[in-house]
C-alpha cells in the first residue's frame, strides 16, 4: 500500500512538473496563474496523500492553508490585473 | 530497493533548485513572481517531508501567501505608474548606468566560492548532532502545552518571539512613513459569484484561523500561522475593496500594531512579580497565559500584516498627494 | 477490501489530474484550458480526497478532508469564472467577442 | 541518500542561487526575491539539521528559528517593496 501511495505522490509531482512548461510558454499572464491553481491543488492532493503516508493528521490543516494560498494569489492577480485593462 | 518516496524527495529537491534558477533568470517580471510562487509551494511540501509541519504552515500562509501578493501589487504599481498598464509583458527594468558585466561576472564567481564553502562546511559535518530535542522534551510538562515547537515559541524562547513580534511593529511604523495617501482606485467589479463565495468562504477562513490558534497547543498551530490565515481574510477585503481604509481607522489600526507587543511585554513582566523572573509562567496558569498571549498577538499580527499589504497609511495629503492603486 | 477501494479511488483521481495538465499544455486557447484544468482538478481532488478518508481512520480527519474538498471545489470554481471574464475583458484568448 | 542530506543539498544550492541573484540582478524586484531565496535556503540547512531518523521525532528549536526567520523575512521584504513603490513614484514624476 505504501509503494503504492508513494507512487501516487510521483505521478502527481511529474504532473506539476510538466505543468510548468505553460508558464514559460503561457503568452499571457491568466495562463500562468491558471497553472499556478492547477499546482497549488496538486499540492493539496500530494499533501492528502501524505498525511496518510507519514501518518501525520496535521498536514491536513497545511492542506487547508495551501487551499487558501492559492485562492488569494488567483484572487490578487485578477483583481490587480484587470484594474488596468479597463 | 530503492525507496521510492525517495525518488519523490529527488524529484521535489530537483524541482525547487530548478524553479529557483528559473524565478531569477526569467526575463518577463510576472512570470518571475508565478514561478516564486510555485517555489514557495514546493518548498513547502519540502519543510512537509521533513517533517516540520509547523514550518510549511509559515512558509505557505506568509512566506509564500502574503509575500506573493505582495510582490502583484509592486508589480502592478510599477506598470500602473510607468503607464505600461497595457502592456503584457513588464521587464525588468535596466537602471540608468548598468554594472558592467565583469563585477558581475566577479560577484557571481565569489559567490560560488561561498557556496562551495558551505558545501564543504555541510558534508563534513558530524550526521546527527546532540540538539535541543532532548532538553525541551524533558522539559515539556513544565510548558504548559504538549506541542514542542509552541512550547519553544511561547514559552522557552519566549524573549525571542517577543523580539519578532516588535520586528512586525517596526516594519509596519516603517512602511506608514514611506507611504501616505488615499488610493483613489476603483473599486473592481468582483461580479455575484465572488459574493456568493466570499460571503461563504470568508467567515470560514476566519474559523480556520482560529482553530488553527488553538489547536497550536498540542499539534502544529499557533500564533503565528493562525494570524497570517486571518490576514488572509484582511487581504481579500482590501483587494476586492470591501473594506476601504479610512483616516479615520487609523487610531483603532495603532492600538491592534501595539496591542500584541504590549499584551506580551505586561505578561511577562507582572508574572516576574512574585519571586520569578520575566517569562517564567506559574505552572497552573502557564496554559491559560500562553494561549491569551496567542489569541492578542494572532490578532495584532492579522491586522499588521493585511496593513503592510496596504502599504500606505490611509492619510489624506495636503498637496494634492499621489492616488494610484 | 477498504484499502482497495481506496487504492482504486486515488488512483482514477491521480488519472484526471493528468489529464488536466496535458489538458493545459495541448488545448488551444485559455477558455479550453480553463475548462480543461477547473473540471479535472475539481474531480481529481475530490476521488483523492474520499481515497483518503477511506484511509484515514478518525472521524476527525474524515471532516478535515471533507471540508478541504469542500473549500477547493468552491475557491477553484469561483476562481475559474474570475479567469474566465478577466480574459474575455482583455479581449485574450482566440478573440472570443 | 536520506531526506535529510537531499534537502540540505537543495539549500545549499538555493542559496548560493539566491546570494548570486541578489548581487548580480539589475532589477529592484528580482534582488528583493532573491534575499527571499536565500532566506529559504538557510531554513532548508536548520531544517534538514534538526532531522531525526523517522521513528524519532525531530529537534523544535530549529523549527522555531525557521518559523521567526519567515515573519521577519516577510516584513523585510514589506518594507523594500514599500520603498520600490516609493522610488517608482518619484522616478514616474521624474520623467513626467
Amino acid at each position: 500500500m505504501t509503494t503504492f501511495l508513494s507512487l501516487t505522490l510521483i505521478a502527481l509531482l511529474l504532473s506539476i512538473l510538466a505543468g510548468l512548461v505553460r508558464i514559460f510558454r503561457g503568452p499571457e499572464p491568466a495562463e500562468r496563474m491558471l497553472a499556478a491553481q492547477l499546482f497549488g491543488t496538486a499540492a493539496v492532493a500530494i499533501l492528502l496523500v501524505l498525511s496518510q503516508l507519514m501518518a501525520m493528521p496535521a498536514l491536513l490543516d497545511v492542506a487547508m492553508v495551501f487551499a487558501l494560498l492559492a485562492a488569494i494569489t488567483l484572487v490578487a492577480f485578477v483583481v490587480l490585473a484587470s484594474r488596468g485593462v479597463r | 530497493m530503492t525507496d521510492p518516496l525517495m525518488i519523490f524527495d529527488l524529484l521535489l529537491a530537483l524541482a525547487i533548485v530548478a524553479l529557483a534558477v528559473a524565478s531569477l533568470s526569467v526575463r518577463d517580471l510576472f512570470s518571475m513572481i508565478v514561478l516564486f510562487i510555485i517555489f514557495g509551494l514546493l518548498s513547502a511540501l519540502a519543510w512537509v517531508r521533513l517533517s516540520a509541519p509547523d514550518v510549511a504552515l509559515a512558509e505557505a500562509a506568509i512566506g509564500t501567501g502574503v509575500t506573493g501578493a505582495l510582490l502583484l501589487k509592486t508589480l502592478h504599481h510599477l506598470r500602473y505608474v510607468s503607464g505600461t498598464l497595457g502592456q503584457q509583458t513588464a521587464l525588468g527594468v535596466t537602471p540608468v548606468a548598468p554594472v558592467p558585466m565583469g563585477i558581475i561576472l566577479a560577484n557571481a564567481g565569489f559567490c560560488g566560492l561561498i557556496t562551495l564553502g558551505l558545501l564543504v562546511a555541510f558534508l563534513g559535518a558530524p550526521a546527527t548532532g546532540p540538539g535541543f530535542d532532548a532538553l525541551v522534551a524533558e522539559a515539556m510538562p513544565q510548558s504548559g502545552v504538549e506541542h514542542p515547537v509552541t512550547g519553544v515559541l511561547l514559552n522557552f524562547r519566549a524573549y525571542d518571539t517577543l523580539m519578532e513580534v516588535v520586528v512586525l511593529l517596526a516594519a509596519v511604523i516603517a512602511v506608514w512613513q514611506i507611504e501616505r495617501g488615499l488610493s483613489d482606485a476603483p473599486a473592481p467589479v468582483m461580479g455575484e459569484v465572488w459574493q456568493g463565495f466570499a460571503r461563504l468562504a470568508l467567515p470560514a477562513i476566519v474559523v480556520v484561523g482560529t482553530y488553527l490558534l488553538w489547536v497550536g497547543a498540542e499539534a502544529p498551530g499557533g500564533a503565528f500561522q493562525g494570524g497570517a490565515v486571518l490576514a488572509a481574510v484582511g487581504l481579500l477585503l482590501l483587494l476586492t475593496r470591501a473594506y476601504i481604509p479610512q483616516p479615520a481607522h487609523r487610531g483603532v489600526a495603532r492600538g491592534a500594531f501595539v496591542l500584541g507587543t504590549a499584551a506580551f511585554a505586561l505578561v511577562a513582566i507582572l508574572v516576574a512579580g512574585g519571586g520569578r523572573v520575566a517569562f517564567e509562567y506559574p505552572l497552573e496558569h502557564a496554559k491559560t497565559l500562553i494561549l491569551l498571549i496567542e489569541g492578542v498577538v494572532t490578532l495584532s499580527i492579522a491586522v499588521t500584516l493585511a496593513a503592510l499589504f496596504h502599504g500606505r497609511e490611509p492619510v489624506a495629503l495636503s498637496e494634492g498627494g499621489r492616488h494610484d492603486t | 477490501m477498504v484499502e482497495l477501494a481506496a487504492a482504486v479511488l486515488i488512483a482514477t483521481g491521480t488519472l484526471f489530474f493528468i489529464a488536466g495538465t496535458v489538458g493545459l499544455l495541448r488545448f488551444p486557447d485559455i477558455f479550453c484550458r480553463l475548462h480543461a484544468l477547473t473540471k479535472a482538478d475539481g474531480l481529481g481532488l475530490a476521488l483523492i480526497a474520499l481515497g483518503a478518508a477511506l484511509l484515514a481512520g478518525t472521524p476527525g480527519a474524515v471532516f478535515r478532508i471533507v471540508l478541504i474538498w469542500f473549500f477547493v471545489a468552491t475557491a477553484s470554481a469561483t476562481c475559474g469564472h474570475l479567469v474566465a471574464r478577466y480574459a474575455r475583458q482583455s479581449g485574450a484568448g482566440g478573440g472570443a467577442p | 541518500m536520506t531526506p535529510d542530506l537531499i534537502y540540505g543539498l537543495t539549500g545549499i544550492a538555493v542559496f548560493g542561487i539566491g546570494l548570486v541573484g541578489a548581487l548580480c540582478a539589475q532589477d529592484r524586484l528580482r534582488r528583493v526575491l532573491a534575499l527571499k531565496l536565500c532566506s529559504v535556503g538557510a531554513g532548508f540547512l536548520l531544517v534538514v539539521g534538526a532531522w531525526r531518523e523517522p521513528p524519532a521525532t525531530p529537534d523544535p528549536v530549529p523549527h522555531a528559528l525557521v518559523i521567526t526567520g519567515i515573519v521577519v523575512m516577510v516584513s523585510a521584504t514589506a518594507v523594500a517593496l514599500a520603498l520600490i513603490r516609493r522610488l517608482q513614484t518619484l522616478e514616474a514624476t521624474d520623467e513626467r
